[in-house]
């Protein structure tokens, strides 16, 4: 059980940056989510810090102890590959014990730490059988089985879900994180699926292009993103953003999205925190759930019309005109009946968030609804 | 000047692969199929006179030695007309007649009076078949046997000369029997100094080892066979060709180290690498050592006939060389006629000696200006009136291989039992080949 | 309507062409026969003259002489050396090619300056005539001058002329010219084991050792054997090289005989007999070689 | 522009029928989703019309015409594949040019550019005609192959699958862009996915495919709310519809052990059934009925998706993202009695 | 990726690649002496100890293509003198070059060559386009048996050439193809064909059949779809198969030593011949040697790419 700190890592492939000064600190017995495109460097990440990959500066400390120049094996940590990295022509028994037979342990505590780690994966019935001849799920848990059995301080994991089906995900997400509650080894886990790491992470942290992002529980990231990237890299549908205006309009602060198009009603409190230059070239993102539809005429909202709907069983997308500018919303399921059909919307201030267009930092303006 | 005479050669190139892919097309092209060895080259500065004399294209196309009967015969069995002439080995005519694949040559011989133009041995051994039926189906073209060369200077240094008249009570000099052949080989046998006594024949493929058996047999006074009758024990193996098959496996013992798997090329070597002090070899390959191009010992080196057996019973050397005859298969017979009429004119046979060609002409033979022409022309000169030969039944390639598989590891390693043990088995492998093809009584 | 698609009968027809079986089998009957023509049916003509005593070089016709042939080959103890001496000559030399050819793919199975250029050079062996080679390494191995002898410091032995030794000399040239071959189908079988494979050992502690012989070998054992397939039938048909480089009885391979029969003694019957046997011999090796590469492939 | 007929299709691979006595009507202009798992024989029903198949069995019909013997050439139906859609070493342009170029059509250069130009407007991909195929983005040559199949100007188009190997962010703006296209060219789409979520969300009409056979065919909201069997129920929506025994007796359903009891109105029947209710369906909070255990809880920013369990019956509820909920916990839940789908317990056909 | 690694391990890669360096130096030499050999004078090329410095010269070729005898008396100063300098290079060596009246006679060399050339190019181009698309059918079609076919297809490659030879000679005795170009491009296209049908089976495989449907659907004809779309796919793979069928009908030696004697020679059968009588001329027998393995070390070097992938090809896929 460990505590890893990663301290200024930087690596490059020749001018290109991979990573780029990260710092890291990942608490003991904490489930961190690496999350980001492919080619940020987030697997690059987990796999300099098992030993598999050179860093060219900076520190990477296991329970305090500088570690890089330690080979894979000496490091104490287990690692689990996304495409599980079975050995093909072993059985799932084999591959269990194979970290154990690699250091000689006895035949008597090689089958009875196996054992114990099948039973508690429950895949003691396919102990027999070779890689090829398991679903996914199952290797996935071998895999699991193999990382586990020797007790390793940190637990690694590369998309180890990245080849599982869509439904197999979902079950298998809720059973890895049982299995972190019950071991409650530190875990360090890389994924490219926002969904993934909303659900399973203690901490996200979110890297681009070689750079960190954003690191902060799933309601963090999610509900404040510190920049565009990472709001519009976490949830689905995509926020939406669009590039703004705001105008003071006596109690209330105007905001357009473009020329020409009926402006949204927004707390006055909304223009102040804006110098007079972002006011005018300001970036606003707001998640569908934000944009507040009604078929009805209501005090506060502006006309659009409805461009697309896209009805997901237990709610619809719907996407509005807004001037030049379509805005997803999301709404009941069949609340908006028709496309071309006139609705009113409106945006939720509490729900808007603010960036600067030029850095695409949020700006961190945070409105109450106190409109309506 | 360099730039042009090396374009010139590139045309000349491109010309020829040109002239080889159209060669089909003229009819005037005659080809001669031959061993890969000198007088083939001579052949072909013979043929490239007529060529100039009547435009008819000649080539002498060769291949080596070892697969020559093989590739003959493919060509012959397949009725292919690649060849319009072939100097086959003697062994051939068998074959060669009864297989269809010569034309005969009886009334050629008769109308251009070969048989008096030829010495005897040649137009017996190269060009009738059967024995004494008058058939003929060859050309006596090139004459050759197996001979020696010697170290001259190795026979006349006073030292050695003294040193072997003390050990062996007589005059270090050519041998004149084969006993004093394998005393001088064994009298120059000195391993510590690399130097050795004796190069003989001992390749098995083909009638490599059997030449050098050969002649000892025949120098012995014995014999393979009684030709016209196919009886072949108690010839074969009678005791003058167990003492010969013996002589020759003493002989084998003062060879140069390595010495198991050696034909003409290594003969030759034996002289100009300075290995031993006698080589036997077909006199057709002694121009390479009188050349001091590729003999650096040309100049002292000498040459010998086969010497006689015990006893100084008489001389006979193996039979070597060729006859030409005409492929039945070739669609330019008339042509390949008129070739050999030139061939066999006195002028012809004349300058054919001249270029380096064994010639059988007796007449060129005899004359003065042959036998001296070269250091071996005289050792050729007698052997030529001496030789003999192996059986030119068709089945001549498996007696070869039987008698191979039998005496060669004997020569080599003693293996197979005594001598006369190991002539007893091929004597009786040859009887019953003889009667699988229906031969004899 | 220009570029409207035409769905009239008549437009259909020339859109249609060929019918895929029409094409299936202008496409592949053709090989197929010429296959047949060119493998197969020798085979069968051979069979036909196995059972007599034709002899090409003579115009005599062929009498049916039954299984003769086969029982004079099979009581044969010459043939049979032939056959031991092709034996020893498939095991040496397939197991030189296998242990060169494997041990140059573990050293050359990392990342290093010029690999592909290196690699491609080793292969240069196997690219050549092995008529040609066989001539050249003559060159090498004369025991008077050739450069072998001198750079290994073997004074005069003489690798072709001594009948002990030929078959050796023989094999080794052979080893030169096929090591690279299997050299190359073990590096595509050590290139096929997933480099994940290696990292999760490593994370494993797996030792250099371990990783080599539960996991390296296991996993190229499949394409090694494929590789011991070809070049055992390779080595089982060798013709040309030993052929072209002696003509030792030690180093009389099978195929020489063959070729010895059929060319040189003309027993035409006879070597169509031998061919067979041969062929069965061929076929059988192959045949137990691949049941047992299912056999691995299976595990 | 037409209508698509299948009647009684059967092809089969071997032994396995890979489409099994499949009847289909796909109306002029509609946009039609086929929707299966792996292997339910989508593809092979496009193919089948696309003419790259011959059915074993059975008419196919497009604009009335029966295409039985002709050839996928003269069909003059557009097919986008999932992967290798354009021609390799052709520029975007080339690969737009190509279908024009056949023999089978007449098109003078003139048209050709003209079309093309068209097509790359509507897809705006204007800036990409001059490119090699093999320097363009997943979401690019999706689009170029869209464009491939527009420039024909089809009496229908085919689409295999075209977004699942795009990332999750480019298939969902490229989902609505399609749906875009089809209603502006308003032809007859014919789309095959196995992503529930495309189909739901494109579909004017969504055919349900398992094993070779129409399971059930309707506009989204029917499939998503009048599942036909427990198949259709469990394909569509995410999470996956939750599946419990029960029974009912008397208007009423006994769940969970008889810990849930809820008053059924739509319920016909009596005896064991097996219940269905969608997480949105289930509110939780403290108000709640009846009590479970935590075991699970996903924030998906939006709201969370909470695994209750009660004893040994696990199930999924959606909760608002401001719940507090800790995993290992304890809350309260109730089902809507309206949404409750109730299904045969043995053959799980809808009972409703 | 690069692993991190114990220094010990680091000392040991280096180990392995110094070995492997000279490894393949050691492999290189036998090729090194016979490329140098073909430039040596002739004294220096059987020397004790063996000669590794020298001033090259291009004699052994002259003599590699020309006609020559052995000299065997001292020949005319005057001649030598007049003589063009590769003429003086075969006097010096004790030889000199045959000629028809006035021009220099040709050795049989480059029309062997020549016939080699012929034959392989011929022969790989039927085996090639034959095999393209008989690999197609196979790739793209169904057929009862395929399996078994295909099988048959690449056991025709499994006969030992000598098995083969003894029939085909035979038959084409009836036919008169021996010794015939014909007869040896057929040969070798048999022998080769199920090999290119194997190779290109793999190649054709890897061409998603989706970029022939695109184009059907399209509107083109399935035999337009090949030409237009598969055989350009297929390109590289056709070219290595051309290189593998080629360099297997240049280096072929015992089909061509049983049937041909002279008009459809090719070199392999023929450079060993050149071992002459008398004394061997190893410098004529290298560099011919040298002209004849050119081309196969060149397209080894050029196509090196392509020809590792066909190499290993039919072995990974069985």
């Amino acid at each position: 059980m460990a505590e890893i700190i990663l301290r200024d890592i930087e690596k490059y492939f020749g001018a290109v940056y991979v990573i780029r000064k990260l710092n890291l600190t990942i608490k003991h017995r904490e489930f961190v989510v690496l999350l980001g495109p492919s080619g940020c460097g987030k697997t690059t990440t987990l796999r300099a810090v098992a030993g598999l990959e050179d860093v060219d500066s900076g520190d990477i400390l296991i329970d305090g102890k500088p570690v890089q120049q330690l080979e894979a094996g000496d490091r104490d940590i287990a690692f689990v590959f996304q495409l599980f990295a079975l050995y093909p022509h072993l059985t799932a028994y084999e591959n269990i014990a194979f970290p154990l037979r690699a250091t000689s342990e006895s035949k008597a505590s090689v089958e009875a730490k196996v054992r114990a780690v099948a039973k508690s994966l429950q895949i003691e019935h396919l102990l027999g059988k070779r890689p090829s001849a398991l679903a996914g799920g199952d290797m996935q848990r071998v895999a699991i089985g193999r990382a586990l059995v020797r007790r390793p301080k940190a637990m690694l994991m590369d998309e180890p879900m990245g080849a599982l089906d869509a439904k197999l995900r979902e079950e298998m997400r809720t059973e890895l994180k049982r299995l972190h509650l019950e071991n409650e080894s530190t875990t360090v886990y890389v994924t490219h699926d926002q969904v993934e790491a909303m659900s399973l992470a203690d901490r996200i942290a979110i890297m681009n292009e070689g750079v960190l992002q954003q690191v902060g529980t799933p309601d963090d990231v999610y509900h404040r993103p510190a920049n565009l990237f990472v709001a519009q890299f976490v949830g689905s549908p995509v926020m939406n953003i669009a590039a703004a205006n705001v105008k003071a309009d006596g109690s209330r602060s105007l905001l357009a999205l473009g020329k020409g198009a009926a402006p949204f009603e927004f707390p006055k409190s909304l223009i102040r925190h804006l110098s007079d230059a972002k006011a005018n070239d300001l970036t606003v993102g707001i998640r569908p759930e934000g944009v507040l539809v009604s078929q009805t005429e209501t005090a506060g909202y502006v006309p659009v019309t409805a461009h697309l709907i896209e009805p997901l069983g237990a709610y619809d997308i719907v996407d509005l005109k807004v001037g030049a500018q379509l805005v997803r919303a999301r709404t009941a399921s069949g609340y908006v009946s028709k496309v071309g059909a006139r609705v009113w919307a409106r945006l939720d201030p509490a729900q808007t968030h603010f960036f600067d267009t030029r850095t695409t930092d949020s700006l961190r303006i945070r409105l109450v609804d106190g409109a309506h | 000047m360099l730039r042009r005479n090396l374009a010139s050669l590139v045309m000349g190139v491109a010309f020829t692969i040109a002239g080889g892919l159209q060669s089909r097309a003229q009819a005037e092209e005659l080809t001669i199929f031959w061993a890969e060895w000198d007088p083939a080259n001579y052949l072909q500065e013979l043929a490239n006179l007529y060529t100039a004399e009547t435009g008819v294209t000649v080539t002498v196309q060769t291949t080596p030695w070892p697969d020559f009967q093989t590739k003959a015969f493919a060509e012959f069995n397949a009725k292919g007309d690649a060849f319009d002439m072939v100097v086959g080995d003697s062994q051939w005519l068998g074959a060669g007649s009864t297989g269809g694949h010569y034309v005969d040559l009886t009334n050629f011989f008769a109308e251009h009076k070969v048989g008096d133009l030829m010495a005897p041995a040649t137009v017996k051994y190269y060009a009738e078949y059967p024995g004494n039926s008058g058939k003929y189906w060859a050309i006596p073209l090139e004459g050759d046997a197996a001979g020696w060369a010697y170290r001259k200077d190795w026979f006349e240094d006073p030292k050695e000369k003294e040193a072997f008249k003390a050990k062996y009570g007589y005059d270090l000099d050519v041998p004149k029997t084969y006993t004093q052949l394998r005393d001088i080989a064994e009298f120059f046998y000195r391993p510590d100094k690399k130097q050795y006594g004796i190069a003989i024949y001992t390749d098995n493929g083909y009638d490599a080892m059997l030449m050098g058996i050969e002649g000892a047999i025949f120098s012995y006074g014995g014999d393979l066979g009684d030709y016209a009758t196919y009886k072949v024990d108690g010839i074969l193996n009678s005791p003058q060709n167990v003492a010969a098959v013996d002589m020759y496996r003493q002989l084998y013992q003062f060879a140069p180290p390595n010495w198991g798997k050696v034909f003409f090329q290594e003969d030759n070597q034996a002289i100009t690498e300075n290995l031993a002090a006698m080589s036997l070899n077909f006199f057709a390959f002694f121009p390479a050592l009188a050349n001091k191009a590729t003999n650096p010992n040309a100049d002292v080196t000498g040459y010998f006939a086969n010497p006689a057996g015990p006893d100084g019973k008489p001389q006979h050397a193996a039979l070597g060389g060729q006859g030409i005859s005409i492929v039945s298969y070739s669609k330019k017979q008339d042509a390949s006629f008129k070739f050999l009429e030139w061939f066999i004119k006195d002028e012809t046979q004349k300058k054919w000696a001249e270029l380096g060609g064994y010639t059988c002409n007796k007449s060129v033979l005899e004359s003065d200006a042959f036998r001296k022409a070269t250091p071996f022309n005289e050792a050729f000169y007698q052997t030529m009136f001496m030789v003999k030969d192996f059986w030119a039944v068709p089945e001549y390639a498996e007696l070869l291989t039987q008698i191979n598989n039998h005496v060669y590891p004997y020569v080599i390693s003693g293996e197979g039992g005594s001598a006369k043990d190991v002539l007893d088995a091929v004597s009786k492998e040859w009887v019953d080949t003889f009667k699988k093809y229906g031969r004899g009584g | 309507m220009a570029g409207v698609l035409d769905t009239s009968p008549a437009a259909r027809a020339v859109t249609r062409g060929w019918s895929d079986l029409t094409i299936r089998n202008v496409f592949i009957i053709p090989t197929i026969l010429f296959l047949i023509i060119f493998n197969i049916f020798p085979l069968i003509y051979s069979l036909g003259y196995s059972f007599t005593d034709f002899r090409a070089s003579v115009n005599e016709p062929a009498n049916f002489v039954g299984l003769q042939n086969f029982r004079e080959l099979l009581t044969d103890e010459r043939i049979w050396n032939n056959f031991w001496v092709t034996a020893k000559y498939v095991i040496v030399s397939v197991g030189g090619q296998m242990t060169v050819g494997f041990g140059l793919a573990l050293l050359l199975n990392r990342a290093m300056p010029a690999k592909g250029l290196i690699t491609t050079l080793l292969l240069l062996p196997m690219m050549m005539s092995a008529a040609v080679v066989g001539l050249f390494w003559r060159l090498l191995y004369d025991p008077s001058w050739g450069p072998l002898n001198y750079a290994l410091g073997l004074g005069d032995l003489a690798w072709l002329s001594n009948a002990d030794v030929a078959l050796y000399a023989v094999a080794i040239t052979d080893i030169w010219m096929w090591a690279p071959f299997v050299m190359l189908l073990s590096l595509a079988g050590l290139s096929a084991v997933p480099q994940h494979l290696y990292e999760a050992a490593a994370i494993d502690r797996a030792s250099a050792w371990y990783t080599f012989s539960r996991i390296t070998l296991p996993l190229v054992t499949p394409l090694l054997l494929i590789a011991l397939i070809f070049r055992t039938m390779e080595a089982f048909k060798t013709f040309d090289i030993a052929y072209i480089m002696s003509t030792q009885p030690t180093t009389e391979l099978i195929s020489i005989k063959l070729y010895k029969f059929a060319f040189q003694e003309w027993q035409t019957g006879k070597s169509c007999a031998l061919a067979y046997i041969v062929l069965i011999m061929v076929l059988a090796i192959t045949n137990i070689y691949v049941k047992y590469l299912n056999k691995v492939k299976e595990r | 522009m037409a209508h698509i007929r299948l009647d009684n299709v059967t092809k089969k691979f071997g032994l396995h029928a890979a489409v099994d006595g499949l009847t289909l009507d796909i109306a002029d202009g509609e946009f039609f989703v086929l929707l299966g798992p792996t292997g339910a024989g989508k593809t092979t029903t496009l193919r089948l019309i696309a003419g790259l198949e011959k059915p074993d069995d059975g008419k196919i019909e497009i604009a009335d015409q029966d295409v039985h013997q002709w050839s996928a050439s003269e069909r003059d139906v557009a097919l986008v594949f999932q992967y290798y859609s354009l021609y390799p070493r052709y520029t975007v342009r080339q690969n737009l040019a190509f279908p024009l170029k056949s023999n089978a059509r007449n098109c003078s250069q003139a048209e050709i550019d003209e079309r093309i130009a068209r097509a790359a407007k509507t897809l705006r991909i204007g800036h990409l005609l001059e490119r090699k195929t093999d320097r363009l983005s997943g979401g690019e040559m999706q689009r170029v192959s869209i464009g491939r199949a527009i420039v024909r100007e089809p009496r229908a188009f085919l689409m295999d699958e075209p977004l699942s190997n795009l990332d999750a962010k480019l298939r969902e703006s490229l989902r609505a862009e399609l749906k875009e296209l089809q209603m502006k060219l308003k032809s007859t789409f014919l789309f095959v996915t196995h992503d529930q979520i495309e189909a739901m969300s494109m579909g004017d009409k969504v055919g349900i495919l398992n094993e070779g056979k129409i399971v059930q065919v309707g506009t989204p909201y029917e499939i998503y709310n009048k599942p036909k069997n427990i198949f259709v129920a469990s394909f569509v929506g995410s999470p996956s519809i939750n599946l419990m025994p029960a029974e009912l007796a008397n208007g009423h359903v006994t769940a969970l052990s008889g810990k849930l009891k809820i008053v059924a109105p739509r319920s016909k029947t009596n005896g064991a059934v097996t219940i269905g209710i969608r997480s949105e369906d289930i509110t939780v909070g403290p108000k709640e009925q009846v009590a479970a255990h935590i075991h699970d809880v996903e924030n998906h920013g939006v709201e969370k998706i909470v695994t209750l369990r009660v004893d040994d019956q696990f199930f999924k509820a959606t909760a608002p993202s401001s719940l507090e909920l800790k995993i290992d916990g304890t809350v309260k839940f109730s089902f809507n009695p309206d949404k409750l789908h109730f299904f045969d317990a043995a053959s799980g056909a809808s009972r409703a | 990726m690069a692993v991190v690694t114990s220094s010990r391990k680091k000392a040991f890669n280096r180990v392995a690649i110094v070995s492997i360096l000279l490894i393949t130096l050691i492999f290189l030499s036998p090729l090194y002496w016979i490329g140098t050999t073909a430039f040596k004078p002739r004294s220096l090329a059987t020397t004790v100890p063996p000669t590794v410095l020298f001033q090259p010269e291009i004699t052994p070729f002259i003599k590699l293509l020309t006609k020559r005898v052995q000299l065997t008396k001292a020949y005319d100063p005057a001649i030598y003198a007049a003589s063009p300098w590769y003429e003086q290079r075969i006097y010096d060596g004790g030889e000199r070059i045959l000629r028809v009246g006035p021009n220099i006679q040709l050795s049989q060399y480059p029309n062997r060559f020549m016939n080699s050339l012929i034959i392989a190019i011929i022969s790989t181009i039927i085996a090639v386009s034959m095999g393209t698309i008989t690999a197609y059918g196979f790739s793209r079609f169904k057929m009862a048996g395929e399996a078994d076919l295909l099988f048959f297809v690449l056991s025709t490659r499994m006969l030992p050439p000598i098995v083969v030879a003894i029939p085909m000679y035979l038959m084409y005795r009836v036919v008169g193809l021996n010794d015939t170009h014909i007869g040896l491009i057929i040969l070798y296209t048999a022998f080769n064909l199920s090999f290119s049908v194997w190779l290109m089976k793999g190649f054709m495989d890897e061409i998603p059949k989706e970029y022939e449907e695109a184009a059907l659907v399209d509107g083109y004809t399935r035999l337009q779809a090949f030409f237009k779309i598969v055989l350009p796919e297929a390109v590289t793979g056709i070219a290595a198969t051309a290189v593998f069928c080629f360099i297997t009908a240049w280096n072929e030696y015992a089909f061509a030593l049983m049937m041909t004697n002279r008009r459809a020679q090719t070199a392999p059968p023929f450079i060993p011949s050149q071992i002459g009588s008398g004394l061997t001329d190893w410098t004529v027998i290298a560099s011919g040697t040298f002209l004849f393995l050119l081309p196969v070390a060149i397209f080894t070097f050029a196509l090196r790419k392509h020809l590792l992938r066909g190499v290993t090809f039919g072995a990974i896929r069985k």
